[in-house]
């Protein structure tokens, strides 16, 4: 069984099909590894939804502002040409379709574009939505990366999500370890095989019907 | 390097069509972009709907543009002035339409747009002519009316400093409703007296974030409304 | 016949009325000579629609701003600790309840606080409405300064506005060339009078009944 | 002359009383008011239904107010994170009472309280179970929720720079929600790094105009959250 295409593959594949100029959104986990995979002669924005875009990378422990972080809590810097605004400026521009491409994680996707990344469902647990519910409604391209399975090898693509929606229907395209996915009127669509992958080993590993790459 | 500018107004302004909605910035003659109106008259579109808290004064900027017939449609809060002498003439002859919307709704509106907010609740002119045909409702023992967002295919909007990312800073109370067109228009196209390099803006001095921005031209030393009635002025 | 107040008189009296630290807007015309007569010892911070807290007065011809107006399009100046801001932030504030007096003038004003002043419904009339709605609607005290009768002798003060309301029920207070006039559960109630002006001129001059002062 | 400046972080909240409704700005650690709430844990208002984004980290700050047992209800978006132990334990027992509402929906929310605004309808939430119980309508062909305005009796804020008429700047992110609970209090209580006079403050870069502001106390070198919690400070 092939190994596929490791989280920072992952990444760079989805920084591939962010055009120049874009403002994007990235969610915690490996989207965040995108930042390091810019294309050469392209430029990213990065719109941090707590009041920042021109997003920079982390800084050094002695140059840290303590009231310069991420929507992660993560401490970052600003790029030239950064702005700060607060919070309702910062969602109108997610909600107003002004951000170009957010890349998240996910527990779930479905094949008609649900997405299920901010609760088990589990009764027990403290339910926590932060932005994610705001980004999947608000912005223009939804791309999710993740895993296609879980540590126990369940499926993550799957035909109807278990766990409570985030939102229905906005995911367009999913990069896995195993392959580029898009979501189409027709269901999922294999896009691109990770190297040594084949379609077989994909379509075993979905929780839903799944079209070989055209 | 991300760039937004570009280096010829007519350019700037060369693919607003027939029949587009148009939000123009300025309150009055403050921060009104006269040389992107004056680019859109030589431009030539008709049957626009402009967007604008007026209509313009005197024979310059949007009151020429009004003149000039491109304009089939104006919404605003306050149509008349008194310098402003077109837009009476051609309501008054039933050649243009008007939307009359009250000032704070219209900023509103235009702000909601651009928030991606498709209506809101608001009591301004609840008891009013103005109110009529408006679905209202009670909130906590007040009726209120509800809005509609207004958005736009363009902004004309001037400013006073601008970076290539499209980051603005306005002079004084130039600021008014160019901020919210910025959000709510499909291509905003900016005029700016002044441009820096990005990072010259300090990020906590930036009021239209640059996300909001298509198109930036630098016009160096504008042209204002109050001067050139003053002086008599007419376009074309 | 006495003169009763002069047009000075009036806004200075209406002054008297607007405690200290308040935010104040005035409506264009004898409101703006409110100004003029801040009480000895009061500061009031003057907010303008378009976009300005601290509104100073007019400049020198030399020292104006062509970007630096009030509503009326009149320029003006900025005191120290002026802010600008744009049109839904000024909106905000006056809708939200933020502005504590606002001074207008009218064409008529009814007895049970209904305000027309932007229009006379007359059907070649290009209706002008501007920031009248949302400052009745929004400024938590809403003064009126007004000649008591039209230049033709016909009351200002009336049972029932016969123009287009601006809004309804919202006036408290009426400084008028005769008297200052409350609104109240009651009707029109005369809080004061003109030096010289008696309680009947002002009854005979007002199109609605009105209580004499306590 | 006004002048809102308090000298006294007591002074300046002890008529918060029980069952008050209170807005804390900041964003996890940035912007956190500390000296504010630690004011108020010291005053001991209790039956508290306090709005922040989070529900603090550590021992310090608002986990502090809610494991002293002030809190019956919080209204935020994100109530847990790696270094929050206090509201997870309370809310577990049943102790503390939750409203979930997302980041974009809260912050629109309290700007529509400042507004005057009492409902607008946003996508956000459509489709998820977090719209049950919520009315939606659909405009132009998409479906949208109505979310109602969110006030409060008091909003504890931290900002940079702050002038005896309230107004004031931030630094750099711990901007977020700070502006919009200014204006949806009915009472602003700010803490300052820093006061200037009136007029120092540039009156293009003033983020929240003086209006609505009611109270400011200066605190020029304010402890920080994550800075405490490596320390392994509690409060009290």
């Amino acid at each position: 069984m092939s190994t596929g295409w490791s989280r920072e593959e992952m990444a760079a594949r989805a920084a591939l099909d962010i055009p120049d100029g874009s403002y994007v959104n990235l969610g915690i986990g490996i989207p965040e590894l995108v930042t390091r995979f810019v294309p050469e002669g392209r430029e990213f924005i990065y719109h941090t939804e707590n009041g920042m875009l021109g997003m920079g990378p982390p800084p050094a422990d002695a140059d840290r502002d303590l009231d310069l972080m991420n929507a992660g809590k993560k401490y970052v810097t600003a790029v030239p040409g950064a702005a700060y605004f607060h919070h309702a400026d910062s969602f109108s521009m997610i909600r107003g379709g002004h951000i170009d491409v957010c890349v998240l994680g996910t527990m779930q996707v479905a094949s008609n574009g649900d997405i299920a990344n901010w609760s088990t469902g589990a009764p027990d647990a403290i339910p926590a939505v932060g932005g994610a519910m705001d980004l999947v409604q608000g912005v223009k391209h939804i791309y999710v990366i993740t895993q296609h399975t879980t540590r126990t090898g369940e499926p993550k693509l799957v035909e109807r999500c278990s766990y409570p929606l985030t939102g229905p229907g906005v995911v367009s395209r999913i990069f896995t370890d195993l392959a580029v996915v898009d979501v189409t009127d027709n269901g999922f669509q294999v896009v691109e095989l990770a190297p040594g992958v084949t379609f077989a080993e994909v379509e075993s590993k979905t929780g839903a019907p799944i079209l070989p790459p055209a | 390097m991300i760039n937004k500018m570009y280096s010829s107004i007519p350019d700037a302004v060369a693919d607003i069509p027939d029949g587009a909605t148009v939000m123009v910035g300025g309150f009055g003659a403050s921060g009104s972009p006269i040389e992107l109106i004056h680019a859109l008259i030589d431009q030539g579109a008709r049957n626009l709907t402009v967007i604008n808290n007026n209509t313009g004064n005197g024979d310059v900027g949007l009151a020429a543009l009004i003149g000039n017939g491109q304009v089939s449609k104006m919404i605003c809060s306050f149509p008349r002035s008194s310098q402003s002498r077109v837009f009476p003439r051609l309501y008054k002859e039933g050649r243009i339409e008007l939307e009359l919307v009250p000032q704070g709704t219209l900023a509103e509106r235009i702000r909601a747009a651009g928030a991606g907010i498709p209506a809101f609740y608001t009591p301004t002119t609840v008891g009013t002519v103005l109110a009529e045909g408006k679905e209202s409702r009670e909130f906590e023992g007040r009726t209120y009316v509800m809005e509609p967002w207004l958005k736009a295919d363009f902004a004309l909007i001037k400013c006073e400093v601008a970076d290539p990312l499209g980051n603005l800073t306005y002079n004084k109370t130039a600021r008014n409703f160019s901020p919210l067109m910025c959000m709510a228009a499909a291509t905003t196209i900016v005029q700016t007296k002044k441009r820096v390099a990005a990072g010259e803006i300090d990020p906590e001095h930036v009021i239209t974030p640059g996300i909001f921005v298509n198109r930036i031209v630098e016009v160096p030393d504008p042209v204002h409304e109050d001067t050139l009635i003053a002086e008599g002025r007419s376009y074309p």
